[in-house]
């Protein structure tokens, strides 16, 4: 079966960590090198398999020669392989700009938990195993911790303590969840808990779904589960926040996607998540409220890296709100955000790293005059934030679009929804047009810090994906199109992993 | 032989102490401890999942070999990954209130502050 | 004033967890919606896939899975079994007389290396958070405790080695073993005045054994076409030679969390030589 | 075809950027011989009506994105008259960049402007309106503030105000869509189909009128979104402010006669039931009210206000007033009135911005009471901005008088007493402001300051020279305008005014303008007449005039505080002070930015509690999502 060599996406990043204390007796920038180019190779082979799946249809790894349900399985579909894929080229590209930052003494611990946190994230995609997930989670939470306090400051330790405190309250949660999954349905695969979630007494159905939620909701950055995430952002480095934000926050929402539309979710329009409790609805106002709160949050910030935590915990919440509606036009524009909001939050954290270098400060107030310092970034900048916004013709506008689309067809108090959702982007607009604006005032800027090449090739990158989803979305519709039917249909789901027609 | 169901009290009153802890404590230390007591909580609820009457370990000797009566291992091998992993979290945050202790010289999380806004 | 917003902060929690605390109950009184209450009845094995687990016929469960489709999951306790026992059953599947060892290291041994990766990730993140400090905390030992730590250290060692190598077959297995052997090393700490941290050793031998586990699962994947697969023979069940690499996985994580435990105490007690 | 010109224009923009700073003299000229180059290709258009392009972006799910060109009467004729003035303000705006000291390379947002505005005109479907729109509202934003604080703040009530607008038609759009009995996202169609639903589902109908208003009105600066004009025209670089004032107001209107007027008409046409005040609809008449309002609100503010530009910035909401009502009576004469008056304002106001633009090019001044006696110095300049005053007052030969004239047809002929007597009110106010200004900067007495002041250089007078031969070329004959108008009222199934070349006939009279601008012409030469043999006029020095020769600067002060014109209407503003105090719009606008900001520093206190306090919010919302997730 070639796709259990699937697993080398999990397997080679652990080898390499479990090797890299050997290279850094060597070197200690050369551990960073070999993250680089782990990833590297993970983005490939996803690439590739990606390319697979979406020829063939979804496929099952599996681990231990033991068939599902009874090993762990990975489910290798479109819709998985998409995300590991973007994860993986997120990661590539930030780490493109750590290879060059001032080397640190732990560097090699450094590379090493960011290798295993985009493992862990890429993991969390595939797998198909619950207890598997939380394993995982618990890596990328770990390798999280890591990465915000890398920066060696006391907001860092204050955000990374914040952020591991609710992170354990919100895996003793999921804990707890897989707990009552295991107590009532006997088993830990996911095929197999979506197959049969319907029996259970719908009561006990929604203490699962409750738990869950509390527990991985915090990783995808759901108000009230999200209270680390402004001040984790502000101490950890404006790059990194690139995977906060791409990687974790992508993964979290992942998650919510895959368990509430695919294993807790049932019907086929319009999906209701299983449970006595309208779920839905449930979701629907945490994802208003987070914007709502991300965005006014925001408005009122001068810190760039806490604007743009607000603003990418805004976005996670309008997201939340497709997974809420959960039609399919919904489910395919909450994909298309998502992968935007990866693009484009990731540009703007890169970007922000030379912007703060320059001009020696993360206030915005300072930034003024940077675009005649620098025009290159202060377009990029520009050019992020559009993408974000949804300007036409930058990749945020169609999935933007698609949003207020599915939302209003929803009828009902979904007017109210889209009301609200469109007066936090007209919050957004504000603050980030008002930062673009004091890039190019004029202003003189004194600086002797030179941008290396490497950060300019991932801003390069950044931009041109932007730029390019934004005018030819069609090459991605094809994938996002699969993706969705394939987040959609649980029978096909089940049918591929447990080899039984629902 | 004791019911299941004094497993189950004792650990969600574990979890609620615990988490009482957590919404109270403003101390860093105290604040891991509570986090402690629920990650034990969690642990003992999911070891009496697998909890049968009279059950005994399963574990092949010379001389028990009844299939029957061996409470479910699942949940044991669960438990036993997710108390290494409640091993780690707190390692790291102990290390991490090590670091709090050292930049601010407290350990009162609001006392916690300065060259936060640069 | 502090003490009385104290006080309503408190009763607020309180209430709160109260809140919850019935929430909670009453998950745990609720029907699951198979006839049984969580909080009441003895788990019915025979629903849960475990039961594979138990009866070591999880290749069967897979046959009678791909034949009867979806009655599979009414009739899990027919699916065909073979008598197990101990010291006789030969080749039985994962044959390790631990169950929690087979489920483990065998039948879920992904978790496993997941959950190692966990331990070496969060020690990691204590060597870097503590990186900076080179302080020896420990205050200077008796007598007592320097003779006992030189007299006791290879019996700990030797216990934990016991431990982590019948892992497959009693209670205990690598995680267990490698905490007594840190242990040991906690207390050369504690009893030894000029003890050296021996961090670049430590990492060494973390990361060979670390390196044995996901190598024994490429092997897996390459010689049997699957990440971990059980590639030798399980031999008879009860022998301290059995149960293929389950055995080896459980000596090398027993290394692994030696190594990993006794480095995070070293850099605890100061740092390394760097 | 169309198509190729909009790609064109990226390119252009792309090329300009490219340019760069140094080669802003080539980059300004190449942009304004390209944009003539897009007037000659729309010239060609002329005709080709119902030419559809279509270009697929692509289609996800149910829907199936796709840019829609086309050509309809109503898009052809704006998209032609805006580049024409286009053109003419982009002559100027060539000298005036070439002598700024440092050009703000917003050269190529100019040329995407200029690209989105013929978009809008040309899209037949409402994703390619809104991306248009969108495009428009994003570089216009960057034109007005192109790094100036105080700009910033003016462009923020523009861009605050447009987006809600924006947002708001968004939602108009999807809602359409998700309508089953609509489901469409041609403008078109969707107009037809709107009006039969009008019959079975009225509600669902007018909420989207009002959405699809609120957008307009927001972009046409209408009560209650009239405060951005008056910030974003005075901010904005003094050559984009005929830009902004004479056609980006004008985009709201065009949304007006492209989607809510048609679809009134429909209405009438197939729902027997609806409401009616005196033979139209009564949301209407109601709307019609909003445009009588802005009317006179926009003629009161310009009143008082002591800046040149905001004052005529004002006076440009006022004439949208008009155009708003007189659009909104649905009758034949209103929407020719409305539209024909959308052009003609569109021509006086961006002259009269041109002049003023001349003036602070030449004088760097914006404050009334600092300037004076400029009419000798600037002759070319004055004449602009009298025959501009002359246009927007409504006082025949020139152009303003034969749109005023249709309106007044309308509103009469329609029994709109009320309306008639607002509209006539404001335009009578005109008169208070527009010749206060012509005499505060143009007459009186030229400040010591100004005496070395000179005329602008030629190619600066092209377009105002331009903008003088058109005033009169229409206003003599307004049949050139009207005809092509009567095709596009005639696509929105009404029957178009009878008119020629020179004459216009309305219900209640008819009019040939020939005779009435010869009549004008010849009583002005008279008046010219007498003025040149009547008795030479002293020289009189400022300062002894006002302060008997003694220099002001002696005890303290300034010499502007003693001209005429500071506080010129002070007792008006003095009167109406105390409904301004409690009925000015801007202040609620104002408290609600402070109320968003201090609601979001509010917020954003909840995530710098104490880590207990953050699981405390983890376990109060998770309690509260339980609870209130069994109750729901």
């Amino acid at each position: 079966m070639k796709s259990n060599y699937a697993v080398l996406l999990i397997a080679i990043p652990l080898l390499v960590a479990f090797l890299q204390p050997l290279f850094s007796l060597i070197n200690k920038r050369l551990t960073k090198w070999v993250t680089f180019l782990t990833i590297g190779f993970n983005f490939i082979y996803s690439l590739k398999l990606l390319n697979y799946v979406m020829a063939n249809g979804a496929q099952i790894a599996i681990i231990g020669n033991w068939k599902p349900p009874f090993g762990i399985n990975l489910y290798l579909s479109p819709f998985s392989m998409l995300f590991a894929t973007i994860i993986y080229f997120v990661a590539l590209i930030v780490l493109l700009v750590y290879l060059i930052d001032k080397p640190t003494e732990v560097d090699d611990r450094m590379s090493i938990a960011t290798l295993l946190m985009v493992m862990a994230s890429g993991a969390i995609t595939l797998t198909g195993d619950i207890f598997n997930m939380f394993v995982f989670v618990e890596i990328l939470s770990i390798s999280t911790v890591i990465l915000i306090s890398f920066n060696n400051k006391g907001i860092s330790f204050k955000g990374a303590f914040r952020y591991i405190v609710l992170a354990s309250l919100g895996s003793s949660m999921l804990l707890l969840a897989i707990g009552f999954i295991y107590g009532s349905l006997g088993t830990l695969n996911l095929a197999s808990i979506a197959y049969r979630f319907n029996l259970l007494n719908p009561v006990y159905a929604s203490v699962i779904v409750f738990l869950f939620m509390a527990g991985i909701m915090v990783e995808a950055e759901l108000f009230p589960f999200n209270a680390w995430v402004p001040e984790a952002y502000k101490g950890s480095k404006s790059y990194l926040n690139a995977l906060l934000s791409g990687v974790v926050g992508t993964t979290g929402i992942y998650v919510l996607f895959r368990m509430f539309i695919t294993i807790f979710g049932s019907g086929q329009n319009h999906i209701q998540v299983i449970g006595s409790v309208n779920f839905n609805a449930v979701i629907i106002v945490i994802g208003v409220l987070t914007t709502l709160i991300g965005e006014f949050s925001a408005l009122s910030q001068k810190d760039i890296k806490k604007i743009l935590a607000f603003s990418s915990m805004a976005q996670m919440g309008i997201i939340a709100v497709t997974i809420g509606v959960a039609n399919m036009n919904s489910i395919n524009a909450g994909i298309f955000h998502l992968i935007n909001h990866a693009f484009s939050k990731s540009l703007l954290f890169i970007v922000a790293f030379p912007i703060i270098n320059i001009v020696g400060s993360a206030n915005i107030d300072k930034w003024e005059g940077l675009g005649r310092k620098n025009i290159f970034l202060a377009i990029a900048f520009a050019i992020g934030s559009f993408g974000l916004i949804g300007i036409p013709f930058f990749n945020g506008f169609w999935s933007k679009m698609m949003i207020v689309e599915s939302v209003v067809s929803a009828g009902g108090w979904m007017y109210l929804v889209i009301g609200t959702i469109l007066l936090s982007a007209l919050v957004e607009t504000f603050y980030f047009f008002r930062i673009i604006f004091k890039l190019f005032v004029d202003k003189k800027i004194e600086s002797t810090y030179s941008v290396h090449i490497f950060i300019y090739l991932a801003i390069l990158i950044l931009s041109i994906i932007v730029i390019y989803i934004g005018i030819k979305p069609s090459f991605l519709a094809t994938y996002i199109h699969k993706a969705a039917i394939d987040l959609v249909d649980k029978s096909h789901y089940i049918s591929t992993v447990l080899g039984v027609i629902k | 032989m004791i019911q299941s169901t004094f497993f189950y009290t004792t650990a969600i009153i574990l979890f609620l102490i615990g988490l009482y802890g957590v919404l109270t404590k403003r101390n860093v230390i105290k604040t891991i401890i509570t986090l402690t007591i629920m990650e034990t909580a969690v642990n003992l609820f999911l070891v009496t999942i697998g909890y049968v009457k009279n059950g005994t370990a399963p574990i092949f000797t010379s001389t028990i070999s009844d299939v029957h009566k061996f409470v479910d291992p699942l949940p044991q091998a669960l438990v036993l990954t997710s108390i290494v992993i409640g091993l780690g979290t707190t390692a790291l945050m102990l290390s991490l209130a090590i670091r709090l202790y050292k930049k601010y010289k407290t350990l009162n999380y609001l006392e916690m502050d300065g060259e936060d806004e640069k | 004033m502090k003490n009385t917003q104290g006080m309503v902060n408190a009763f607020f929690a309180f209430l709160l967890v109260v809140i919850l605390g019935i929430f909670f109950f009453n998950a745990i009184n609720q029907p699951l919606g198979n006839g049984l209450v969580l909080n009441k009845d003895n788990p019915d094995l025979s629903k849960r896939v475990s039961i594979h687990y138990i009866l070591k016929n999880v290749h069967n469960a897979e046959d009678y899975l791909a034949q009867h489709k979806s009655s599979y999951f009414r009739n899990r306790d027919k699916v065909k079994s073979s008598n197990l026992e101990f010291g006789k059953t030969k080749n039985a599947e994962s044959g390790s007389a631990n169950e929690v060892t087979s489920i483990v290291v065998n039948y879920r041994g992904f978790d496993t290396l997941g959950e190692v990766t966990v331990l070496f990730i969060s020690i990691l993140g204590l060597g870097m958070l503590l990186h900076e400090n080179k302080k020896k905390y420990w205050a200077k030992p008796s007598l007592i405790v320097r003779t006992g730590a030189n007299f006791l250290f290879p019996f700990i060692v030797l216990f934990g080695v016991y431990v982590f190598v019948h892992g497959h077959l009693t209670p205990g297995g690598g995680f267990p073993g490698g905490t007594i052997i840190a242990s040991a090393a906690l207390l050369l700490i504690l009893g030894l005045k000029d003890f050296k941290n021996k961090l670049t050793m430590t990492k060494i031998i973390e990361s060979l054994a670390g390196l044995t586990f996901a190598g024994l699962g490429l092997v897996g994947l390459f010689t049997n076409g699957s990440f971990l697969t059980n590639f030798l023979p399980s031999g008879t069940m009860g022998l301290l030679v059995s149960s293929g690499i389950t055995a080896l996985i459980y000596i090398a994580v027993g290394i692994k969390v030696a190594a990993e435990l006794s480095s995070g105490i070293m850099e605890m007690n100061g740092g390394g030589e760097e | 075809m169309i198509s190729n010109i909009l790609l064109y224009t990226m390119i252009a923009a792309v090329i300009s950027f490219a340019l760069g700073q140094k080669l802003k003299a080539v980059r300004w000229s190449f942009s304004a011989l390209f944009l003539g180059y897009v007037g000659f290709q729309l010239y060609g258009l002329y005709g080709q009506w119902g030419m559809v392009e279509t270009h697929n972006i692509f289609s996800l799910g149910s829907i199936n994105f796709s840019l829609n060109f086309g050509i309809t009467k109503l898009g052809w004729f704006f998209a032609f008259f805006t580049t024409i003035i286009n053109i003419m303000i982009w002559i100027f705006s060539i000298v005036k960049n070439m002598n700024e000291k440092e050009e703000r390379g917003i050269n190529f947002l100019w040329i995407l402007l200029a690209g989105s505005n013929l978009a809008i005109f040309f899209s037949v479907d409402w994703i390619t309106f809104f991306i248009a729109w969108e495009i428009m509202t994003w570089t216009s934003f960057f034109i007005i503030t192109p790094g100036w604080k105080n700009s910033f703040k003016a462009a923020n009530w523009y861009f605050i105000l447009s987006m809600f607008g924006a947002y708001a038609m968004l939602v108009g759009i999807w809602w359409l869509y998700a309508t089953p009995a609509i489901h469409t996202l041609n403008i078109a169609s969707s107009i037809a189909l709107l009006a039969k639903l009008s019959i079975t589902a009225p509600g669902t109908v007018g909420i989207i009128i009002a959405l699809f208003v609120l957008s307009f009105f927001a972009k046409s600066a209408v009560f209650p979104f009239h405060p951005w004009p008056a910030e974003a025209h005075a901010e904005a670089p003094d050559d984009f402010s005929p830009y902004l004032s004479g056609i980006m107001i004008k985009y709201g209107l065009y949304g007006i006669l492209l989607f809510i007027v048609p679809l009134f008409i429909q209405i009438m046409k197939v729902n027997p039931n609806i409401a009616m005040v005196n033979g139209i609809p009564v949301y209407s008449y109601i709307l019609a009210w909003f445009g009588a309002i802005t009317a006179v609100l926009g003629t009161y503010l310009a009143i008082v206000s002591n800046d040149m530009k905001k004052l005529a910035a004002y006076s440009t909401v006022s004439n949208i007033g008009y155009a708003v009502t007189s659009m909104f009576i649905l009758s034949s004469a209103g929407v020719t009135g409305g539209l024909f008056h959308v052009v003609n304002h569109a021509v006086f106001k961006s002259a009269i911005f041109l002049s003023l633009g001349a003036v602070k090019f030449r004088t760097h001044e914006r404050e009334m009471h600092k300037l004076g006696g400029l009419a000798t110095k600037m002759p070319i300049t004055f004449l602009t901005f009298l025959l501009g005053i002359i246009a927007a007052a409504g006082i025949p030969p020139l152009n303003g008088y034969a749109s005023k004239w249709i309106i007044y047809q309308a509103l009469l002929s329609g029994h709109f007493p009320f309306l008639t007597t607002m509209i006539f009110l404001a335009s009578t106010g005109a008169f208070l402001y527009l010749f206060r200004a012509l005499h505060s900067i143009f007459l009186g007495q030229l400040p010591r300051k100004f005496n070395n002041v000179k005329e602008v250089p030629f190619l600066m007078q092209i377009p105002m020279i331009l903008g003088i031969l058109s005033m009169l070329g229409i206003g003599y004959a307004p049949g050139i305008v009207l005809k092509p108008i009567g095709l596009a009222v005639k696509a929105m199934g009404l029957t178009p005014m009878t008119v020629e070349n020179t004459l216009m006939v309305g219900k209640l009279s008819s009019i040939n303008t020939a005779v009435v601008s010869s009549t004008f012409i010849g009583a002005f030469f008279f008046a010219f007449a007498f003025y040149l043999i009547g008795k030479k006029r002293h020289h009189v020095e400022p300062l002894d005039n006002y302060t008997a020769g003694q220099d002001p600067e002696e005890f303290g002060l300034t010499p502007e505080l003693y001209h005429f014109a500071l506080k010129f209407y002070e007792p008006v503003k003095n009167i109406f002070r105390p409904i301004e105090e409690k009925l000015n719009i801007k202040n609620y606008y104002r408290a609600l930015v402070r109320n968003a900001n201090s609601f979001g520093a509010t917020l954003s206190e909840m995530f710098k509690l104490s880590g207990a306090g953050s699981s405390m919010i983890f376990v109060l919302g998770l309690v509260v999502i339980i609870l209130a997730g069994w109750m729901l």
